[in-house]
């Protein structure tokens, strides 16, 4: 491979010949990509598209972390596992798939729950942050270890018809705890496997089966998607990430709508001006207890 | 005073599962509406089931992001914002599912 | 594999048990999935995302045609296609992406172009079409042949900044050609890779680079899921399918909207009343012509 | 009388990309303001080049997309469509890339 002065070898510059025909980008804004590191919390639903276009697009390092196993029953929308990797972790199945596509780029695996134990020294070691799990308690524990390592969130979630997007703590924008300093009731914490934020059986009978679709997999998706796009402006450091203004998808509706969110506050136990919230801090916090939710349940059975 | 109200992210069920409302708010007296007026008025004549899903004490329970005109209303004074005829409330739910 | 009444093997119950917990869809909304049959033409930006999702969901068969093969160049958006497949065809890469993650389906191979010679031997095989393919005279193509055999078309495209998705020829609904009768002028037919409808020189100094990403692959990701999801509404019966509406999808302003269409036309040529596209007629029209396209053109090459 | 126009698909190109335009267009008289008034006024007023890329004819060139208020201009009545105060106009170009 040949360099000619832009750093970039010629397999390099024709794999993202697309991207570097783009005005503004170009081979800066590759080079930008190529040296950045992104981790992703969470290989399931929205991990498995965000994942994909993120190795696609050649951001050089990426970190997986999950603690769960690839099952059967994941395959039906969690579209980076493949069968070969039933009873493998979900980290070990999606890194190979990641690696299959883009072999030039670094991946990390973390075959591990994301704890308060372990999230500093894994997360001190990347640029940016993706949230792609699906419990309250780990959306605030990640939120608080951003905040205190200063790494820019890229938060989705996706329960029945209704997904969400934001960046938070970047750029003067809020925190996670800045919108929501006290945790919901446990009630409304239910996790996706329970299938909607007030529980299986009021959502489902007052839902009519298209929407039901997008249920299982139309909303992760999509957000999915989109959250590998905001990691990317952020990597590149080109375009208007989505700091202080969140996305919401209706799917129902099938609308999309930018909303407009307060500042930091400076009242926010995590990131406000007489915080404490230090690394020993970050580490004695119990999260499950904060929330009233496990970090993580047994899966639903299902008998026919 | 015509207002569209519209629940998300799981708080339509708290109202039959509709999620867009177009409503007719009275006003009492000269005072202008504010968020604290409209989120008794929701209360009392929305909310159908579980009110401890969408309100603790006179404020929405913690998790609901409420949105005036598509800005977070922390940006025009919470519960003292006042109210103008067609303005557009949203109250979602944050999600934690992936 | 033990048979309990509902003729599904305990494998399949556990592999689909989020779609069969479903409420109006359940065992015989996941038979009718199993017993269907899907033709995705194109394994490029649209048909990664669309293929993968519906392998993953349990369409019975999955037909996928495409002349191409798999560049290195392809790798930045096209998820489906690993690396190891490079110099290959398309159609092998991406059925060996959807067998990986889905054994139980049945996959058939087309590695050839889609011309009037092989269309209606090809298409006759499955109930639904997806149309994934980037060029206008394909697109008349696959439409009138979807009318001669009379099969539901799922239609996506995506240029730029902007995406468009509907079901054409599907009860009572329009086909392509009773919203387009003539062709457009062949300057306003550029294929993908030559950036925009109204060539590249024009879209992109005029174009913000946030945006320029959603034309790298934003734009494809989502109109490929939700083609994925139009067609499994269609092939389980339920749910009320994108037919006499289009959707519109704008990245920059990320706005989704649903239009109405008008109805299928008494005077259209394909579908109309007194219209005579038989087998015959498809077989000998000149669709390169109609359009002043080529069907394929030689990639763009980058200089740096 | 006020409309809100939009061009997509490419074709805002024509108008210096800008999609979204806010336009108060005169009307000659009592007789009501049909769609084909307004392509005219559309052809002289905003589009900045290429006209045949937008018009052929006195209609749309072929592949253009007319929505009015959210639906097919053939459900109301093509270049006879009466507008009214208010009324959103969109203008969209057939896509095939993939
Ligand atoms: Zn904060
Ligand atoms: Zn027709």
């Amino acid at each position: 491979d040949s360099n000619s002065g832009h750093g970039l070898s010629s397999d390099i510059i024709y794999r993202y010949s697309r991207h570097l025909l783009l005005p503004n980008f170009g081979v800066k804004g590759q080079s930008n990509l190529l040296k950045s590191s992104i981790l992703v919390i969470g290989a399931g639903g929205l991990g498995s598209p965000a994942l994909l276009y993120l190795a696609a697009c050649g951001i050089g390092r990426l970190g997986i972390v999950d603690h769960d196993v690839v099952e059967l029953n994941n395959l039906h929308r969690q579209i980076i596992h493949a069968e070969a990797y039933i009873g493998q972790s979900k980290v070990k199945s999606a890194a190979a798939a990641c690696r299959a596509i883009n072999s030039t780029i670094q991946i990390e695996e973390y075959k591990e729950a994301f704890r308060t134990s372990n999230a500093l020294e894994i997360m001190s070691k990347y640029d940016i942050v993706v949230d792609a799990t699906d419990n309250a308690p780990s959306r605030y524990m990640i939120n608080d270890c951003c905040v205190v390592l200063g790494k820019p969130l890229i938060s989705g979630a996706a329960v029945g018809l209704d997904g969400q997007l934001t960046i938070y703590n970047h750029n003067g924008g809020p925190c996670y705890r800045c919108l929501f300093p006290a945790p919901p009731p446990s009630t409304a914490c239910q996790r996706c496997s329970d299938s909607g934020v007030l529980g299986v059986g009021k959502l489902l009978p007052n839902t009519n089966i298209s929407s039901s679709f997008y249920f299982v997999y139309g909303v992760p998706g999509v957000i999915g998607c989109l959250q590998a796009l905001e990691a990317l402006k952020v990597a590149s450091d080109v375009g208007e990430p989505l700091s202080g203004r969140m996305l919401l998808f209706d799917a129902l509706s099938a609308k999309i709508r930018i909303v407009k969110l307060r500042g930091r506050s400076l009242h926010c136990e995590a990131c406000g001006e007489n915080a404490e919230f230090t690394p020993q801090v970050f580490q004695n916090f119990d999260y499950e207890k904060f929330t009233q939710t496990p970090l993580s349940t047994a899966p639903m059975k299902l008998k026919l | 005073m015509k207002l569209t109200l519209e629940f998300g992210g799981g708080l339509e069920l708290l109202c039959e599962s509709v999620k867009t409302h177009n409503v007719d708010v009275d006003q009492t007296g000269e005072k202008k509406l504010t968020m604290k007026d409209l989120l008794s008025w929701v209360r009392t004549n929305l909310i159908k089931e579980r009110p401890e899903m969408f309100m603790k004490g006179d404020s929405v329970r913690p998790g609901v992001l409420v949105l005036v005109n598509d800005c977070d209303w922390e940006l025009s004074g919470q519960l003292d914002t006042t109210l103008e005829d067609k303005d557009v409330v949203v109250f979602i739910s944050t999600l934690h599912g992936g």
